[in-house]
């Protein structure tokens, strides 16, 4: 149970007739069904230097240059992961190119060659793979650029070293999926369970813990069995690893809702899964980190869902990083006469783009293309107490107390009701009658209380 | 490949969000509308022409009203939502039937000047506007609130006297017995449940005032905490009175308990919080009933229990995700 | 400015201390003479003020004339000793004496003296109301009494004047908290002038009614209320047609309306009982 | 041994028949209410030699030598009577009941716990102050703008108000009345409110110097306003005798206070309306006031007594 | 505080007085003491009766202060004043209860009660104990008046909705809106003509933004 109701609430829910608080429901038909299609290599891919958070990578090749697929063209800088090249091709710039979400960004664009000029490089298994050592294994991670693929796009070995007095019993796998219309890690499952079982062991043995949790969505229970499946075909060695199903209902997926769901444990308001000894890990980086140790194959491709009522054909499609989004549309049918839309990652969390000339990047697990105008076109009315944003919010805020303090001009009285704790699920807004822009809202709060918290710390100081 | 060929920017950025429900406030209050109708039907086939006068001249005050608010106020005509029509209404079918609807109109008037209105409107009033209408018609024109009510049905017969008194306000009167005498003997409890009897113009017939709560339920619009709670409250209150059958069934409990103790912006948001509100509802209501000052309690009980409300929505909280579970 | 007062305060020296007592008591004092002076010139005239209003309200209601000759009839308890006593004097006398008349409670006679007015009673007496007898050549020409009943919300308080003959000459409500436009309505004078007329035996039997009042008798009830000289006569038809029937209750406020009938009942009744009792003692006193 | 004990128990047999017998001879009236409309329960600590209507005179306070005519007698069982008389009786209000055989006098009213209490109800609901007469307006809109300032301000308050309340009572019965200088009522009341706010505020500075800083404020705001001269005013208006009077305070300060908190809470909730320019600040608050009176109209003629 | 201290020269009796009734009108504007005077504003007489006893207090007041200012120790000049007020309340009182017992009896505890409202004591305050007796005198009379007339229109306005009469005298039939003469409606005739007050002033302003001034200029 991921969700604050006690059994006893949720009973009487049931006295009540009523459907509860209504939640986006999963609308994942269109591609759910679809197996993963590989992409033909685009003609030309924009890798920016940037796809992680932390320093940008430093490119490491020289325009006009001939790059093999897999071959690292920028080095890791600081606290960054390296870059590689996702096709054959050649290096056609290194400028500032369209970013999905830093607007614009240094990236390296190669345009494709013939099999004639150059081939992928090769990526033979590691025969000691299984006996690495921790420091190895990150090394390899790191050298791999992965970052958490679920969309977040922290480096992965960072978030594996734990900082000091730090102690982990559990590791987590999300492959609870909740977004509305992605299908990208329920595909993944099914399609390599093998992967994602040995790169969870592979993690376990990294943090150094005993017990590995995946939690998969109710509605992906073939997934799961696929999972558990291939756990009992991997030999025993020591580790308790356990694929368990977790109610459907967004945001389960979320990191805190799926470390309670499976844990029993709440991450306290504002702290990271280790606060209550859990290290979080999507699906589709825990594959990626078995590619990274087994092969020292570094992050090439992703599965993304290219969906929506504004697409013609939606499917799960893996493509190399870079490509352009245009491209992934193209792949798919096109758009249709209706599309206005177009949102980078899932409708809840994700955020719309102005174009399709931009590249997908290692964090981008979806891509909606929408119609209409947007929810919020009509303007919103005045909050009429309904209560609904309360319940659908999964960590007990007030949405509504704070947007009232908003739309009042008094953002900073609004921290007891937990502005600062928000992670912008966006449920609550998804259920306001009154359209109001509740995220929006919650945002200016959050950092209007902030600024007060910074002049405060400064007058102190 | 078919379709027309991407890219084709600028495509609409809004933020998200996303996706929406498809509920939305104007659609709710059209509902709770919808779901009063068979018992204002039900009113105005047993109580005849005059309560449609009643029920015609609160709504077109309160709508009235509520444009020549938005006017002044240089809002957005706000009329369409159905707020407003939803206040008239359950004024109107608060009132006795033989009201002057010119009375009705005036109530309808000052419930959404002064009980909505003045505060901003829709959302921001701490009363219940229809209850507020109520109370000052009572304030203002105490003899036609009191005396207005009409035998179920007579209008057709066109009997001499049509008035009468409610089974209430006979009991306040007299005694029990006298109450049970004007509902026909202890089986009368058949006739309370269809609505065959004296009372407010949407109040007396309960089988269709829960068809209605039923819609609201089914949809999800309404929640049976502040109900249940009315019941409890008023069936604890009236259980030492020997009468509590009748408390529950005579009067406006079930009209206030479905559609007024559920009102949005005048409850409060949290389940705990509805709860004890309609138990608060349904106490004060058996108070002013038993020990008060008028023979019916519910209007000024859910005045009184929304002045709590602020303070209810203090005390009850959401279940804040706390570090509670965390092993330390 | 009152935060003036807790502002922390320097030492002071003992010439200011001196200043300050005096300035506070020459203040105290002036005040204390100035309301004693007021008061003295005022009490007068309050006292003189109220009882003319009493004995105003009394004529009024007896429609007596200005020489008429009052009586104020106190009873009083006797706790313990199952007693009252009833002390006539002429009202706001002030010099003079004063009849008691005691009676056991069961109205065997008791006891009986003149004392004079200033002595006052004894302090252990129980206050249980106050009566007036207007006389005119020794002979009662009417009875004031004061009532009172449970009405709708609280205690109300009347003034009931009758004739010799316990027939009600007037009705007021005095004290009153019922519904303004409801209840409240009793104190209207188309309300209470409907007592008016009646004997003691049909005030016994009096009921009340919910049927609507007729409109001509309203507007005459109105009218007879203000007592006009030949009021009585001009809706002569009207008296005869309605003196028989039940009162009609305020409209809404059947419970305010019987609470002020019985409340007329039970102070007539009363008052003849004790009447019934007194009268010959107090025959010296007319 | 066993002889022995056997008189023991014949001797402590016969002394309680004997008392027994004793205490039947006099009977004593156990308990007496009145049931509306028109009924006395009473109960005897014996069964009643003589149950008829004539063996019972009831009569109302007020009227003592007015018999009120019994209708009918009902034995409920041994101890217990039930008279029903011929006029309404009221709850509330006094009677004494007088018995021929045997001879004996019973007061029947309600118990003064009930009274108090119902002065308290009436005080602080039926007739509160804010809402009804309108005593403290300067204090509830001023300080009724923030919860925690509206709570502080209705426990000093009520503590003040009990406290002037009292000593007042005290001055205006064992000195003003008794030497008829009823005319310096006012001038004394606004004094014993003054001392005893400058009384409790030394004591607060002295003894809790934190609980001064918090409250010291309120204290100093009490001394101007109306409603605490209100409560010894209405008592001298009324002669309340000391309980009374002390139901009084109590419940006018919890009325006050719970009016104070009720618009706090409100209010801090209007703070984010949308309220029409004109009616901003003062006017919605007399507005919201008026609006909470119209609820409070709920309570009256509210009475336990029924 | 927010009454105004005047500085220099003490102005003209005319411009005191109009101060008193329209700038710092005690009721409309500073929202002083308007307490319990409001509560027995049932009806134009009541008013009256009230306002001109309010008036009387006010300017016996403020003139004994100004007389006696020299007399006065500063360091006791509140509880002095607050005398002074309870001296003049007193009086007003007795002299109502024997003159005008009628009246008297509606409104007697409120009389009374003049003595704890704050406008009186402030005006002694910041008026009467700086300036001679002339213009403390038309600053009281201006006060008083102010007072008074407000008063009269809460009472007017309330006794001609709530009973449809003016100063007793039935203008229409029965009773057009009772709840005006209810404490309820009481509240609501004062909320209507504050916002009246604020909406002509900004009015006057010319839509120069100042929200309420009444508002902000609560005395705590």
């Amino acid at each position: 149970m991921s969700h604050r109701e006690t059994r006893g609430v949720q009973l009487f829910d049931l006295l009540t007739l009523g459907r509860g608080p209504s939640h986006p429901g999963p609308r994942k038909e269109a591609t759910a069904g679809r197996p993963i299609e590989a992409l033909p290599p685009p003609a030309e891919v924009v890798l920016p230097l940037v796809q992680h958070l932390g320093d940008p990578a430093v490119p490491v090749v020289k325009k006009g240059e001939l790059v093999r697929r897999g071959q690292k063209i920028a080095e890791a800088a600081g606290s960054g992961v390296p870059l590689h090249a996702t096709i054959n091709g050649k290096v056609k710039s290194i400028d500032k190119q369209a970013h999905p979400t830093l607007v614009q960004a240094q990236a390296i664009v190669l345009t494709s060659v013939a099999e004639a000029e150059a081939t992928e490089l090769e990526f033979p298994e590691d025969p000691a793979w299984r006996a690495l050592g921790s420091e190895e294994m990150l090394a390899r991670i790191r050298e791999a650029g992965i970052v958490g693929l679920g969309g977040a796009a922290f480096p992965t070995f960072r978030k594996l070293r734990l900082p000091p007095g730090v102690t982990v019993d559990t590791l987590i796998i999300n492959g609870a999926e909740c977004e509305p219309y992605l299908t990208s890690d329920y595909r993944l499952m099914l399609a390599e369970p093998r992967a994602i079982v040995e790169g969870a062991r592979l993690l376990a043995r990294i943090v150094g813990v005993q017990r590995i949790l995946i939690g998969v969505e109710s509605d992906k229970r073939d997934a799961a069995s696929a999972l558990e499946v291939a756990a009992g075909e991997i030999a025993a060695d020591g580790l308790d690893l356990q694929v368990r199903v977790v109610p459907a209902r967004y945001p389960q997926g979320a990191e805190k809702q799926l470390v309670t769901a499976l844990t029993g444990r709440v991450i306290p308001p504002r702290a990271l899964p280790y606060a209550v000894h859990v290290v979080v890990q999507n699906v589709a980086t825990a594959a990626a980190v078995h590619d990274a140790v087994r092969f020292r194959r570094p992050l090439l491709d992703r599965v993304v869902t290219v969906t929506g009522p504004g697409v013609v054909q939606p499917r799960n499609v893996r493509a190399p990083i870079g490509t352009l989004l245009a491209d992934l549309v193209r792949f798919c049918g096109g758009l249709t006469d209706q599309a206005t839309r177009v949102i980078s990652g899932g409708p809840m969390m994700g955020r719309a783009l102005p174009r399709l000339d931009v590249p997908l990047v290692k964090g981008m697990n979806g891509l909606v293309l929408l119609t209409g105008r947007g929810p919020f076109e009509e303007g919103y009315g005045p909050c009429i107490q309904c209560g609904r944003c309360l319940d659908a919010c999964p960590l007990g805020l007030e949405p509504n107390q704070v947007s009232v303090r908003v739309e009042a001009g008094r953002a900073t009285e609004s921290a007891e009701f937990g502005a600062l704790e928000c992670y912008e699920c966006g449920a609550c807004a998804y259920v306001c009658p009154s359209q109001r822009p509740l995220v929006q809202f919650l945002q200016v709060a959050k950092s209007a209380l902030r600024k007060q918290r910074e002049n405060l710390a400064a007058v102190t100081r | 490949m078919s379709g027309t060929p991407a890219p084709r920017p600028p495509f609409v950025v809004t933020p998200g969000p996303h996706l929406r429900t498809s509920e939305s406030t104007a659609g709710i209050m059209w509902w709770v509308n919808a779901a009063l109708l068979p018992t204002t039907a039900w009113g105005v086939w047993v109580f005849g022409p005059p309560a449609l006068e009643v029920i015609l001249g609160a709504v077109a005050g309160a709508v009235g009203a509520e444009a020549l608010a938005n006017r002044l106020m240089k809002q957005r005509l706000t009329v369409k939502n159905g707020s407003a029509v939803c206040t008239g209404l359950l004024l109107a079918l608060t009132l006795p039937p033989l009201v002057p609807w010119w009375a009705a109109l005036i109530g309808g008037v000052f419930a959404i000047l002064f009980g909505k209105m003045i505060f901003g409107g829709l959302g921001y009033n701490l009363f219940n506007p229809a209850m507020i209408g109520r109370a000052f018609m009572m304030a203002s024109f105490p003899v036609a609130m009191t005396i207005g009510w009409s035998i179920p049905r007579a209008w057709y017969s066109r009997l001499e006297a049509i008035t009468t008194a409610t089974p209430l306000g006979v009991m306040r009167e007299h005694d029990l017995q006298a109450a049970l005498h004007l509902i026909g003997g202890p089986e009368g409890w058949f006739r309370l449940l269809i609505g065959l009897r004296p009372g407010s113009i949407g109040e007396v017939s309960v089988v269709l005032i829960l068809l209605g709560a039923l819609v609201l339920l089914a949809r999800g619009i309404i929640r049976l905490y502040a109900p249940l709670g009315v019941f409890f409250g008023l069936a604890l209150m009236t259980s030492f009175s020997g009468a509590a059958w009748l408390h529950m069934l005579s009067g406006g409990v079930w009209l206030a308990a479905f559609f007024m103790a559920t009102d949005y912006v005048t409850a409060p948001v949290t389940r705990p919080g509805q709860l004890v509100f309609g138990v608060l509802i349904g106490l004060l209501t058996g108070l002013i009933r038993m020990w008060g000052g008028y023979p019916e309690g519910i209007c000024f009980a859910i005045l009184i229990a929304n002045a709590m409300v602020p303070a209810l929505d203090l005390w009850f909280r959401p279940g804040r995700v706390q570090t509670a579970g965390a092993p330390s | 400015m009152s935060l003036n007062v807790i502002q922390p305060k320097p030492r002071l020296s003992g010439r200011e201390l001196v200043r300050i007592v005096l300035s506070m008591s020459v203040a105290c004092l002036a005040g204390a003479a100035v309301l004693g002076l007021v008061y003295l010139g005022t009490d007068r005239y309050r006292r003189a003020s109220a009882e003319a209003a009493e004995r105003g309200a009394i004529h009024d209601m007896l429609g007596l004339e200005a020489d008429a000759r009052l009586l104020e009839v106190r009873q009083y308890l006797v706790p313990g000793a199952r007693r009252v006593v009833y002390r006539a004097a002429p009202l706001g006398a002030t010099s003079g004496t004063a009849h008691e008349v005691t009676f056991t409670l069961d109205g065997a006679l008791a006891g009986e003296r003149d004392v004079p007015v200033a002595v006052p009673v004894g302090k252990e007496l129980t206050p249980l109301g106050r009566m007036f007898v207007a006389a005119r050549a020794g002979q009662p020409a009417g009875f004031v009494v004061q009532g009172e009943t449970r009405g709708y919300k609280a205690t109300i308080r009347l003034f009931v004047a009758m004739k010799p003959d316990f027939e009600i000459v007037d009705m007021r409500v005095i004290e009153l908290q019922d519904d303004p436009g409801l209840g409240a309505e009793v104190a209207q004078p188309w309300f209470r002038e409907q007592y008016v007329g009646r004997t003691a035996e049909e005030i016994a039997r009096l009921d009340v009614t919910r049927d609507p009042m007729p409109e001509d008798w309203k507007q005459a009830l109105v009218a007879l209320a203000r007592r006009a000289p030949d009021g009585p006569a001009r809706h002569r038809d009207l008296l005869q047609r309605e003196r028989t029937r039940p009162i009609y209750a305020v409209t809404g406020a059947t419970i305010s309306s019987r609470a002020v009938t019985e409340g007329v009942r039970k102070t007539v009744d009363h008052f003849r009982r004790r009447w019934w009792l007194l009268a010959p003692h107090l025959e010296g006193s007319l | 041994m066993s002889r022995a004990r056997a008189w023991l128990t014949a001797a402590l047999a016969a002394l309680s028949l004997a008392a027994g017998t004793a205490r039947a001879a006099e009977v004593r009236v156990l308990s007496a209410r009145v049931v509306a409309p028109s009924e006395l329960r009473l109960r005897f600590s014996a069964p009643l030699p003589r149950a008829d209507a004539e063996n019972f005179r009831l009569t109302h306070a007020q009227a003592p030598d007015i018999p009120i005519p019994v209708s009918r007698v009902r034995l409920a069982d041994g101890n217990r009577v039930v008279l029903t008389f011929e006029q309404r009786l009221m709850p509330a209000e006094h009677y004494r009941l007088e018995l021929a055989d045997p001879p004996l006098a019973h007061d029947v009213r309600p118990a003064a716990w009930a009274l108090l209490l119902s002065v308290m109800i009436a005080a602080a609901f039926i007739n509160n102050f804010v809402f009804t007469r309108y005593l403290g307006l300067c204090i509830f809109f001023g300080v009724s703008k923030k919860r925690d300032t509206a709570i502080g301000m209705g426990i000093v308050f009520t503590l003040v108000m009990i406290f002037t309340a009292m000593v007042s009572w005290s001055l205006d019965t064992f000195v003003l009345r008794p030497l008829q200088l009823g005319f310096f009522q006012i001038l004394v009341f606004i004094g014993v409110v003054a001392s005893v706010v400058q009384f409790l505020d030394t004591m607060l500075r002295k003894t809790h110097p934190v609980l001064h800083r918090k409250w010291g404020i309120y204290l100093m705001l009490i001394t101007t306003n109306c409603i605490i001269l209100a409560v010894p005013l209405l008592n001298a208006q009324a002669s309340n005798g000391p309980l009374d009077s002390l139901a009084l305070a109590i419940g006018s300060g919890a009325g006050f206070a719970l009016a104070l908190f009720l618009m706090s809470c409100a209010r801090e909730r209007l703070e984010y309306a949308r309220v029409p320019q004109p009616f901003q600040g003062l006017p919605i608050a007399f507005a919201l006031a008026g609006l909470f009176a119209l609820a409070f109209m709920g309570f009256s003629g509210l009475d336990f007594f029924r | 505080m927010s009454t105004v201290i005047h500085p220099g020269p003490a102005p003209g009796a005319r411009q005191l007085i109009l101060n008193g009734i329209f700038a710092e009108n005690p009721v409309f504007r500073l929202a002083l003491s308007l307490c319990p005077a409001v509560a027995v504003t049932t009806t134009v007489l009541n008013g009256l009766l009230l306002g001109v006893a309010v008036l009387f207090v006010q300017v016996l007041s403020s003139v004994t202060v100004t007389l006696a200012k020299r007399l006065i120790h500063p360091r006791v000049r509140i509880p002095v004043y607050t005398v002074i007020i309870a001296v003049w309340v007193s009086a007003i009182d007795m002299s109502l209860a024997a003159f005008a017992p009628a009246l008297y009896a509606q409104v007697g505890l409120y009389v009374k009660l003049i003595v704890a409202f704050a406008i009186i004591i402030s005006r002694l305050e910041v008026f009467a104990s700086r300036q001679p007796l002339v213009p403390t005198f038309f600053d009281g009379l201006g006060m008083g008046l102010g007072f008074l007339l407000a008063l009269l229109m809460i009472g007017a306005f309330r006794e001609l909705l709530g009973s449809g009469s003016f100063a007793g005298i039935p203008l229409v039939p029965g009773k057009p809106l009772l709840f005006f003469a209810l404490p309820a409606g009481g509240f609501f005739s004062i909320a209507l003509l504050m916002a009246l007050f604020n909406w002509i002033e900004r009015r006057n302003q010319g839509g120069r933004a100042g929200p309420a001034k009444s508002a902000g200029g609560h005395g705590v």
